[in-house]
Parts: C-alpha cells; sequence; structure tokens
C-alpha cells in the first residue's frame, strides 16, 4: 500500500517530466535539454537575487492560490521566452544541433542561476502545511505525496481535455504527429511550437514546486536527475505518443521504488544500474516505444 | 483570370535539379492532370506550390497574390489544399478529428465546432463510410479509406484549389474509379479547382480535362488530355522512358 | 639503507629543486587552489575567509618569521582538471604552503601537483582520511577532522547520554565523506553494549523521492531509537524533510554536514535533531573566543558563519604557522616534522594531533548542537573514549 | 558497378587532411613548449585530450550518424583500467583491495596500461555493440545513455575493485606534453584509416542512404559495431591518458558533463567532419582559455572575486548557440580540411556525402 504510493508519486514526477519533453519533441524534433533548467528556474524564481546561504523569500509567500499560478506562469514564460528567442532559428535544424543548443541554452540558464544565486544549495519552506502525515486506508502517508499524486493526475485530466476537447489541442496533436501536414491544413507552426513551449514550461514549473516542497532545497542543479529519467521515459513510451510519455513515467518510478523494496541491501546501491538494463531491455524489445502511434513513422 | 499562375520555376536539391523552368496557369473551375514518369518533378512541383519546399528560383501567384515564400499556413488559409502523397493521415486521431483539424482557421474558438458542424456533415454525405468509423482511429482505416479521409480533410478547410498527389496510388481500380467519381461530383458541386498529380495518363484520359506531361523536370506536353492520348508526342516521350 | 639513502636524495632533490628558484627573500607566500566558482565554492570560500583572518592577525602582529604573509590564488572552477592547472599555478607563483578545495575529491589533484613539487599541501576542509599521507603524499595535511569520528561521536554520545539502543542507519551513497560518517558509526556501534543495529538502507543524494527507503523504515516493528543518517547537503534537507513527513519522530544523528540554521525553514520546527561540530556559529560556544572569532568574521565578511566548516581554514593557519615558527624556516621538511610533534596542541577550535602516520585527526572534542522546534544550540561536548585506530580507517 | 575509390588512391587523395590536423596540433604543443608554463602546458595536455576523446565520438557519431551518449563510458573503463595497471601495489592493496592477484602484483608503464586500456575499453564496446546497435535512431542514442549510466553506476558502487565514489589515487602522473601529443595524433590517424576504409566508407553510405546501402548489401549493424569497437579503444586510450594527466580517477569525472562537452565540442566542430572534431575542441577551448585569461585580468590585487562567477560559462553557452544559429552543421559542416591543390574531384570524399551509386536504384 505505502510502496504503492511510493511508486506512483515518483512516477508522477517523471511522468510529468516526460509529458513536457514529449509535447516539445512532437512539434519540432527537439530533445530540450534545457528542460531540466527550466525547473530550476521556476524555484529560483520565487527568490530574491542573493548569494548567501539563507534563501530570500519573494513570491514564495504568496498564499497557494497565488503561489501555483505564478510558477506555472514563471516556467512558461521562460519556455517560451527560449522559443522565442534561440529555438525559433533552429527550426527545421538537424536533431543533433537541435539539441546540443537546447544542452547549450541550459547552460547558460543554469549559469545565470549561480550568477545570482551561487551554487550553495538554498532552503525554502514551501507550503509547509503539507509537510504533515495523513492517515490513508490504515497507512501514514506524508500529505505532499497524495497532494503529488493527485495533482498529476489532475493535470492530465486537464491536459487531455485540453488536447481533445479544443481546437488548439486538437491542432497541436496533429503537428505532434505530422507537423508538415498539419501546416498544410492551415495550423499556424509558430503559435502551436509557442503553445507547446508554454505547457511544457509550466508543466517544468509544475515539477519544480513539487520537488521544492518536497526536498526544501532550492539548488541550481535540481532538475537535472528528473529530466534525466524524464528524457529516458519518452523515448521508451514512444516518440511523440504524449499518453506512452506518461505511461512510461510512471513505470520507471515503480521500476525504481519497486527495485529499491526488493533488492538486498548490497546491491541497493546498484538499483540505477538494474533500472537502467530494464531500460536497455524495453527498447530491444520495443524500439518503437512502448505506445507507438499508429501509421506513424520515426523523424530522427 | 487566372488562379494559379507559376513562372519559371525551378527546383534544386543540393545540386540535383528536380524541377527546371517551369510554367503554367490554371484558371478558375479548371481541372489540370501533370502526369509523367517517377522523377518527373510532379511531386516537388505541388509542394513548392503548397509552400513546404519553396522554389529556388521563379514565381507562384495564387489569385493574383504572389505566394513564393510564403508558410504553407499562410498559403492553406489563402485557399490552397493539399493532400500529399502517401495519405498523411493523423494515424493517432479519429477521423472526426482529422477531419476537424483543418477548420481551426476559419475559426475563434468559441464558434468553432458549430462552425464546422455544417462542413462535417457535407463531407459525411460524400463519403459515408467515415461517418459510420468517425470515433476510430485513422490509422486503422484501410488506404481507400484514408484517401477518401485525406480528401474530406481537404474539403473541410473550404479551399478554392485543391492539390493532389497520387490519389490512386496503391489503391484498387474500383477504388480509384470511386474517389474520382466523388472528386468530380465536388467539382461540379463547389467550384472547385482541381490540381492532380498522377503517374499514368490513362486516368487523366477517362476523366477529361487539361493536361501536362512531365518529364526530367520539364513540361513536355501540355493540351487536352483526351485529345493527347492520341497524339504521337505522348507515344513518344512516353517511350522515351521506360528501359528499367 | 641503500633505498633509504636513496630516498633522501629524493628528498634533497626534491626540496633543493623546489626552494631556490622562488626563494625570496622578504616574504612567504600562501597558495589557494580552491574553487572560486562551481558549486565547491560555497564550502571553499567561506573556509578560505577565515584563513584570511589568521593570515591577516599575523600579518598585523608583524608576519611570521618577520615575514609578511602573501597570497596567491587560482581558480579549479570545481573540475578536477582544473585543480590539477590550479596547483601548478600557484606552486609556479612560488607559493610555501598551497591550500587546496575541501573536498578530498575536488582538492587531490592540486595537492598531488603540491606534492610532486615538494609543497606542503593543506585541505581546507576534507574529511577522509586520504587527504593526507594515504591519499596524496607524506606532505599533504587536512585541517578538518575525520568523517568517522563524528559517526563515532553520534553514537557514543546518544548511547551514553540519551540513552539509545535501536539504530537505524541510512546512508547516502553520493561521497566518500558520507561513507566515512557511516564508517565510524560502525566502528563504535559493536563497542557498546546492547545497542543494536535494527535496520539499514542507502539512497543517493540527488534521488527526487526517497519514499521507499522510508517505507522501510515504517514498516518496522517500532520505531528506532536514532537514526544515523550519513548524507550531506543538499540531499539531507530532502532526507530529512521526508522522514518528518511520515511522521518519524526518532532523534537524528548526523555529521557535521547538515551544520547551519540557514536551511531549518525548510523543515518548520525540526526538532530532536543531533549534529557535532567544532565550534557553535549559534553564539552559545563554551569558549567565548569562538564567540568573538565570528564577530571577526562577519566583520571582514559581511556576514555571520553559515557553518562550522569556516573554522577549519582559522585552525590550518594557524597550525602551519606555528609549525614554521618552530621550524624556524618555510622549508617543506622541517615544517613537516613540526607539524607531526604536535600532540594535543591548542586551537580556538579544539586540539590538534598530527604524526608520521596520520596527518588528520582520529579523535576530536566534538560541541554537541541539538536542534528543538527549529532553534538550534549547543547542550552537550563530547570527545570519543580512545582515538580510532588508523588500520580500522584504511578499511 | 565500377568502383573509383580503391584505398590506396582514396588514402593519396585524403592523407592532406591528418597531416594538416596533425601540424595544428605540433604547433599547439610547440606554442605550450615555448611559453614554458607549467599551467599552460597543463591546458594543452587537456586540449590533447579532448581531441582524443572528441575524435574517438567522431568515429562512432560522424560515420553512423547514430548519437551516441554513451562513449563516456568507455572512458571510464579505460581511465580505471589504467588506474588497476599502473598503480604501484602497495597503493593497490589498501585502495583496491578486491582486485585479482596478478593484477594486484602488476605494475605496466603508462603506455602499456593505455594501450590495454584501449583494448579493455574496446572489448565491452564490442559486447555492448552487439546488444545495443540493432537498435537506430533516438532509441539507439537512449540506450547508449543506459550504458553510461549502468557502467557509472556499477563503478560507483564497487567498493573493493573500484573505490566506488572515492578518488583512486596513487596513479602515475605523467607531466610531459608528448604522449598526450602523439596519441592525439595517433587517433586522428585512426579516425581517417577508418574514414576511408571499406567499413567506413559502407558505414557513410547507409547514412546517408539506409536503404540503397541495405540493398547493395551493406550489413549496417556489422558495420556500425566496427566503428563503435575501434571509437570504444579510442576513448579507452583517452580515459586512460586522462587519468595519468591528473593522477586521480573518479567515476563523476566520466558522466555527464564530459559527455556533453565532448559532444557540444563535435557538433560545434562539425559533426561529419573529422577536422570539425579537432577544430571543435581547438577553437572551444581556446574560447574558454581566452575567457579564463580574461577573467584573471581583472584580478586586483590578492583576490580575484571580481567577475560574477558563471559568466564565463554563459558566453561559452551563448557563443555555442550563435555558432549553430549560423552554421547549423558545425563550423566545417561535412567538409574536410585539405591542401588547396590536392582540392580532390570530389571534396566531400572524406565527409562520405558519396553520391548514390547506380545501380543500386531501383
Amino acid at each position: 500500500m505505502q510502496t504503492l504510493f511510493d511508486a506512483l508519486s515518483l512516477g508522477s514526477l517523471y511522468a510529468l517530466g516526460a509529458l513536457g519533453i514529449a509535447l516539445i519533441f512532437g512539434v519540432m524534433r527537439l530533445v530540450n535539454f534545457a528542460h531540466g533548467d527550466v525547473i530550476s528556474f521556476s524555484v529560483f524564481a520565487l527568490l530574491w537575487p542573493s548569494t548567501d546561504a539563507v534563501a530570500l523569500v519573494f513570491a514564495g509567500d504568496l498564499p497557494w492560490f497565488l503561489l501555483i499560478p505564478f510558477v506555472l506562469l514563471m516556467g512558461a514564460g521562460l519556455s517560451v521566452l527560449c522559443e522565442l528567442i534561440i529555438f525559433r532559428r533552429f527550426r527545421g535544424a538537424n536533431p543533433a544541433t537541435m539539441m546540443i543548443a537546447s544542452f547549450a541554452l541550459g547552460f547558460v540558464i543554469r549559469y545565470f542561476l549561480l550568477m545570482l544565486f551561487s551554487s550553495r544549495p538554498k532552503s525554502i519552506s514551501l507550503l509547509p502545511a503539507l509537510s504533515q502525515p495523513v492517515e490513508i486506508l490504515g497507512a501514514r502517508i506524508p500529505l505532499l505525496q497524495v497532494i503529488t499524486i493527485v495533482a498529476t493526475i489532475a493535470i492530465l485530466f486537464a491536459l487531455t481535455a485540453f488536447l481533445k476537447r479544443t481546437r488548439f489541442g486538437l491542432e497541436m496533436r496533429a503537428a505532434a504527429e505530422n507537423f508538415t501536414m498539419a501546416r498544410m491544413l492551415g495550423v499556424r507552426a509558430n503559435r502551436v511550437i509557442m503553445g507547446a513551449f508554454a505547457l511544457s514550461g509550466a508543466l517544468a514549473a509544475a515539477i519544480g514546486l513539487i520537488l521544492a516542497s518536497q526536498t526544501g532545497t532550492a539548488d541550481i542543479q535540481m532538475g537535472g536527475a528528473v529530466m534525466l529519467m524524464a528524457f529516458i521515459a519518452t523515448v521508451i513510451g514512444g516518440l511523440g505518443s504524449l499518453p506512452g510519455a506518461v505511461l512510461a513515467g510512471f513505470l520507471l518510478g515503480a521500476a525504481s521504488v519497486v527495485m529499491q523494496t526488493l533488492l538486498p541491501i548490497d546491491a541497493r546501491p546498484f538499483r540505477d544500474a538494474f533500472v537502467y538494463g530494464a531500460v536497455i531491455l524495453v527498447l530491444i524489445f520495443r524500439p518503437q516505444g512502448l505506445i507507438a502511434a499508429p501509421g506513424t513513422k520515426e523523424r530522427v | 483570370m487566372s488562379l494559379l499562375a507559376l513562372s519559371n520555376i525551378t527546383i534544386r536539391y543540393g545540386r540535383l535539379t528536380a524541377v527546371r523552368n517551369v510554367a503554367f496557369n490554371l484558371i478558375e473551375g479548371e481541372i489540370l492532370f501533370i502526369t509523367g514518369p517517377n522523377g518527373a518533378g510532379k511531386s516537388s512541383l505541388l509542394r513548392a506550390i503548397a509552400g513546404v519546399t519553396p522554389p529556388s528560383s521563379g514565381r507562384i501567384d495564387f489569385g493574383g497574390q504572389d505566394i513564393t515564400g510564403r508558410t504553407p499556413e499562410d498559403i492553406a488559409r489563402m485557399g490552397v489544399s493539399m493532400v500529399p502523397e502517401g495519405r498523411e493521415v493523423f494515424g493517432s486521431l479519429t477521423i472526426q478529428e482529422n477531419l476537424m483539424v483543418g477548420t481551426g482557421m476559419h475559426a475563434r474558438e468559441g464558434n468553432w465546432r458549430s462552425r464546422a458542424a455544417a462542413e462535417l456533415e457535407a463531407v459525411y454525405e460524400t463519403f459515408p463510410i467515415l461517418k459510420e468509423r468517425r470515433h476510430s482511429q485513422a490509422g486503422l482505416l484501410s488506404g481507400g479509406q484514408q484517401q477518401m479521409l485525406v480528401i474530406g480533410r481537404a474539403l473541410m478547410t473550404n479551399p478554392r484549389l485543391i492539390a493532389i498527389d497520387e490519389p490512386s496510388l496503391g489503391l484498387a481500380p474500383n477504388i480509384t474509379d470511386q474517389v474520382y467519381e466523388r472528386l468530380i461530383a465536388l467539382r461540379r458541386h463547389r467550384a472547385l479547382t482541381l490540381l492532380i498529380v498522377e503517374q499514368s495518363s490513362t486516368r487523366a484520359q477517362m476523366v477529361g480535362g487539361r493536361m501536362i506531361l512531365m518529364r526530367g523536370g520539364e513540361v513536355l506536353l501540355d493540351g487536352d488530355a483526351r485529345a493527347m492520348g492520341q497524339s504521337e508526342a505522348m507515344q513518344a516521350a512516353y517511350f522515351g522512358y521506360g528501359d528499367h | 639503507m641503500k633505498n633509504l639513502s636513496r630516498l633522501t636524495i629524493a628528498l634533497l632533490s626534491c626540496t633543493a629543486l623546489a626552494t631556490p628558484v622562488f626563494a625570496e627573500g622578504d616574504k612567504i607566500i600562501v597558495g589557494f587552489a580552491t574553487a572560486e566558482s562551481g558549486f565547491m565554492q560555497a564550502y571553499d570560500k567561506p573556509a578560505q575567509d577565515a584563513a584570511m583572518i589568521r593570515i591577516g592577525e599575523i600579518n598585523a602582529a608583524g608576519g611570521l618569521l618577520g615575514k609578511q604573509i602573501e597570497v596567491v590564488t587560482a581558480d579549479t572552477k570545481t573540475d578536477r582538471a582544473e585543480g590539477a592547472k590550479a596547483g601548478l599555478t600557484v606552486v609556479d607563483a612560488g607559493a610555501d604552503l598551497v591550500v587546496v578545495s575541501c573536498d578530498y575529491d575536488f582538492g587531490a589533484p592540486a595537492a598531488l601537483a603540491a606534492e610532486s613539487s615538494g609543497k606542503i599541501s593543506f585541505f581546507l576542509c576534507a574529511e577522509s582520511i586520504k587527504a593526507g599521507i594515504q591519499g596524496v603524499g607524506p606532505h599533504s595535511f587536512s585541517a578538518s577532522v575525520l568523517a568517522a569520528v563524528q559517526g563515532a561521536t553520534m553514537a557514543e554520545w546518544s548511547y551514553n547520554k540519551k540513552n539509545a539502543r535501536t539504530f537505524y542507519r541510512l546512508l547516502d551513497t553520493w561521497t566518500e565523506y558520507n561513507k566515512g560518517i557511516c564508517d565510524g558509526f560502525d566502528y563504535m556501534l559493536p563497542k557498546l553494549e546492547g545497542a543494536s543495529l535494527v535496520g539499514e538502507d542507502t539512497f543517493k543524494n540527488e534521488d527526487a523521492s526517497i519514499a521507499a527507503q522510508i517505507t522501510r523504515i515504517k514498516s518496522l516493528p517500532a520505531e528506532p531509537d536514532a537514526i544515523m543518517l550519513c548524507t550531506m547537503m543538499p540531499g539531507a534537507v530532502s532526507a530529512i524533510k521526508q522522514i518528518r513527513a511520515a511522521g518519524i519522530n526518532s532523534m537524528i544523528l548526523n555529521g557535521s554536514g547538515v551544520d547551519g540554521s540557514y536551511w531549518l525553514s525548510a523543515v518548520p520546527d525540526l526538532s530532536n535533531f543531533y549534529v557535532p561540530v567544532q565550534g557553535s556559529i549559534y553564539g552559545d560556544d563554551p569558549n567565548p573566543d569562538v564567540t568573538a572569532f565570528n564577530a571577526k568574521y562577519k566583520a571582514a565578511t559581511g556576514g555571520d558563519p553559515s557553518t562550522q566548516y569556516v573554522y577549519p581554514g582559522y585552525v590550518m593557519i594557524d597550525v602551519w604557522a606555528k609549525a614554521v615558527e618552530r621550524a624556524g624556516t618555510t622549508e617543506t621538511t622541517a615544517v613537516v616534522a613540526e607539524l607531526e610533534k604536535m600532540n594535543a596542541e591548542p586551537t580556538l577550535f579544539g586540539p590538534r594531533t598530527f604524526t608520521a602516520e596520520l596527518h588528520h585527526q582520529n579523535s576530536a572534542k566534538y560541541l554537541i548542537v541539538d536542534t528543538e522546534n527549529g532553534k538550534p544550540g549547543v547542550v552537550d561536548s563530547w570527545t570519543i573514549s580512545a582515538p580510532i585506530p588508523v588500520a580500522d580507517l584504511m578499511k | 558497378m565500377t568502383d573509383p575509390n580503391k584505398p590506396a588512391s582514396v588514402a593519396r587523395r585524403t592523407i592532406s587532411t591528418p597531416l594538416i590536423l596533425t601540424a595544428i596540433l605540433i604547433a599547439l604543443a610547440l606554442i605550450a613548449l615555448a611559453s614554458g608554463s607549467r599551467p599552460f602546458n597543463q591546458t594543452v595536455i587537456d586540449i590533447f585530450l579532448r581531441v582524443i576523446l572528441v575524435v574517438g565520438l567522431y568515429i562512432f557519431i560522424g560515420n553512423s550518424g547514430v548519437m551516441s551518449f554513451g562513449h563516456i563510458g568507455f572512458t571510464c573503463l579505460g581511465g580505471y583500467a589504467a588506474a588497476w595497471l599502473t598503480m604501484p601495489p602497495m597503493m593497490k592493496q589498501t585502495l583496491l583491495p578486491g582486485l585479482p592477484n596478478w593484477l594486484m602484483q602488476l605494475q605496466l608503464p603508462y603506455w602499456a596500461g593505455a594501450l590495454i586500456a584501449a583494448l579493455w575499453a574496446a572489448l565491452w564496446a564490442a559486447v555492448f555493440g552487439k546488444i545495443l546497435l540493432r537498435l537506430s535512431g533516438i532509441a539507439a542514442s537512449i540506450a547508449t545513455f543506459a550504458m553510461l549510466a549502468m557502467i557509472n553506476t556499477i563503478y560507483s558502487n564497487w567498493e573493493s575493485v573500484t573505490a566506488a565514489t572515492s578518488s583512486v589515487v596513487g596513479i602515475p602522473i605523467v607531466r610531459t606534453i608528448w604522449p598526450y601529443l602523439i596519441a592525439a595524433i595517433l587517433s586522428v590517424f585512426i579516425a581517417w584509416a577508418h574514414a576511408i576504409s571499406r567499413a567506413g566508407l559502407a558505414l557513410r553510405a547507409a547514412r546517408d542512404e539506409p536503404t540503397a546501402a541495405a540493398a547493395s548489401g551493406v550489413d549496417i549493424t556489422k558495420e556500425r559495431l566496427i566503428a563503435f569497437v575501434i571509437s570504444g579503444a579510442v576513448m579507452g586510450m583517452g580515459g586512460a591518458l586522462f587519468a595519468h594527466s591528473i593522477g586521480v580517477v573518479t567515476p563523476d569525472t566520466f558522466y555527464l558533463t564530459l559527455t556533453f562537452t565532448s559532444l557540444s565540442m563535435l557538433v560545434v566542430g562539425g559533426i561529419g567532419s573529422l577536422s570539425g572534431a579537432v577544430l571543435g575542441v581547438v577553437i572551444l577551448s581556446s574560447l574558454i582559455q581566452a575567457l579564463r585569461w580574461l577573467e584573471a585580468g581583472v584580478t586586483v590585487g590578492s583576490t580575484t572575486f571580481g567577475i560574477p562567477n558563471g559568466l564565463q560559462e554563459i558566453t561559452l553557452g551563448i557563443v555555442m548557440i550563435v555558432i549553430l544559429a549560423f552554421r547549423p552543421s558545425g563550423i566545417m559542416a561535412n567538409s574536410e580540411l585539405i591542401w588547396p591543390r590536392a582540392r580532390p574531384e570530389k571534396p566531400d570524399e572524406m565527409s562520405g556525402t558519396t553520391p548514390t551509386q547506380q545501380g543500386v536504384t531501383k
């Protein structure tokens, strides 16, 4: 029971991350290595620039109903800015070039944060009320874990509704699958890509918020680990497949938690080696991903 | 007045020249077949018109406006609807969603669905099979059904010109017949202009209308399809090719 | 015999090579090959500032051997290859003492560069036994105390003073420092009669969630008396927060790496939380000189010390200068010999001992800081009953 | 199907590329020598090491077109192999007690260690390649990343053999520049020889025209495996020399940062070009060095805290983005440095945009 919650909450983070990467990958075949730095940025947006060890909270003290939109907006804003200034110039460049450009961009964001905030991890208390345990079905579970899972599910539902019900969502899904065809049907490329970046940035901010409330830390490298897992989830989920990304994210989280639980103590530090081994196996048996959209072909 | 006018179009890919100095006009309401062997540059020409790969030199006008170098979405919004080769359906979307993709450009978010409803009904009327399966994934349709879907999808954008690349490719002859039957009927109904690329000229001769024969990136012949079928030039053009 | 003479020749040639080129009559040079950027900067800079304070004091009092101490710096960029370059840079600039990064892993390349040039190197605050003879060479020292001593101190103190009998060991496998704390704990635990280890687990500092590890603790039949948490920043905050959020209220024992109040806001009302420190940054150190130093540090840098890792930098210059004074020269072998004679040499932050076998502290007087309701304060002080033998440290 | 690309004539036509690159490397070494500064010497050693690594990456990525995130794993294997082979047995007993006895007693000179390290890395490249290279595209990239992460996790935790995350010290330090120069030149020639070999040509043909190449009987998986193993060996050698350059190895040295910096240098230089690989390193490294000097130039008195931390890295990132924006295929794109007079008929011979051969098209 408890393990299930553990797996779900870790999986939620990976799923949200994978979704953010898959959205952008879908519309412009960009593996966005700056995603992790957008996560960190959204958290630091809550603080005043300072190189002291004690975090000077700026927007972090807002009540939650203002705090959450603020963070999401920061993530979306930065992401859109990246697209406007940088990625627009790389439309149609080969994937390796775009990838390295995104990596360089992430590098710039990271060191920009370092310049303002120093490399020392800062401690912040976000939404402290969430650090209390609650009783669910006989298990005492941190409230934050519950909220993480619920929020992820809510985000997933909202996103699904957005993608299914609205015109913009429909255009985005069409563009993710076949960008040129969508344009030939009058779908505006810039708008869709910008929308994808905004959504992806907001998702990154959501992860940042969850991570920061969970760990109580703002670290310029905090987004990196989640992004790597999310990146892997995107690929094993099936390229450009949003449901696949989510499914794979949850599976990776579950694999990680289950292995931590089942492996003997001596093998536990090697947990990640087992997880990555499993990733290789999945890739070999399903190179097209867990959920490959019918009729799509790899365009990388 | 011509709806579409191409002048001196040349298209290069690196050192390879796919289309050389092609020029022709298309009158509103006309039906034009572009035929010719594989590699003649037909598809390149269509992609240039749709704005996907702009020509290296030359100029394209549509409805009196210069559209050379415009983006595909701008050109689509001006009324050019493209049905590319290979029936590029959105496999993971349902049929109805496929049809709806192209309707967004004429509507605001609020009245989008209601405005598209009439169009949708019209397309379903033309292709009843699409209505029957409207909630299944497009990737699961047969080739003929997909062809109907992409034509229907092109119609949904309310175009002035539909450009179709190889509508008969990979379809059984009787399905092809059906597809053409619908196209002709549509043209009559809606005063559509049709630009159809086919490898073989037989279909053009059956349907009638104007035909352009291309080879090696150049226009060899331009004239009435039925008349051309008998001409010696046509035979020569075809016999020049085909040693492979 | 033959070997010995060859060694002597080698040593002589080393020093012969090193000294004449840069021997400058009127000043003594201390070279800092430390991180001025990258994540180590956060650890190096405070300790370096403290070292600068001691240098300032010495210079103000007339200098060392009558000469002023000058400082040269080179940035390691928190990068090992750059570290080697930085080490060479300060040696080439004529450094008599090479100060290297706080962490063993990041300091070692510069220390090795100093060692191969026959210079004394001092780690600012490395707490691995390798930061010294064992991992660099006979001229290398560390200014701090071994991590193992911290783990052993916490185990012994909590056993004696808090009556802790059941322990849980949670290790973050990220760094040697973390493992060092747990090694010290492992060394001490069997010596405590009636104490038992009821479970153990590992995690990674960067793990986004340690929920699975916490679930394992919670599935124990009874909450352990104490959790020995061997980790460091930034993962420590996350781990502590998650442990408390899961409703586990056992006392948490730590290494010095989590000292500081700057992060406490992240875990509101943290209680039952114990950290060993060399000196208190909270203004309640039993030694008033420490509090005076804190004021001096604030005057020099504009901020209070944020953790106890400021202090080793001060100690470092202090003991080195004493050794130089006693040797009457900055020449490497003579200074090393003087340093190795130090036995419980008093410093502002506790006694220091160096031997020909160990250039590090395998026993130290620690203050115990207890955090209750988010307020840290010194509650006790403890020195482990016997130094940890070098053989145990090397396993 | 006539084959105008007989190896001998191809070699003659393209030999100028490795020769020019060698000249650049030698010039760098001479500058370092002339400067007489030990830190600068170390900087040039660093550049040579990166040349080895990036050329190693080029051998696989450049020729196959498959992005690999895993090659630094081989560097890790090489670095640790060098430690096992060249450390004094005394040190090994304390630091790495889990080594088998014969290895424990062994102490080889650094060059022999580096050669064996290269073979060791090549061996593992063969094993991993056999498993992974049936994949292609981004799935292959992710699989190589998973491989890197596995190697890293194992080396970070195998206490008795790799000392886990702690630094392995006692590796003899080689501070003279020549071995690194020779190794860098060697790797350039290996890359060149592979590129003009039948395997290299076939691999590039498969990269540019997969269907055509498969139709003409190119076994893509096999050709990729060959490139993977050769590049693995070069990366392994680079890892070994890296270990000797600073005398310390840790697993996290050979992880994401090194992966991305080397990949960046390759992409900025031009992913499909050997000259690009070398120039990418030289240009970006010079840029980094220049920025450091600028930074140090602001030094006043005894402290250098004048410039905000991170400005140098930000500049570097921006410069990279700008280069890529203006030259999306990298500085060299797909071409190679050649003597002007020796310009062959087909200038892109080396880079392998070999025109599709007749008889292959349908």
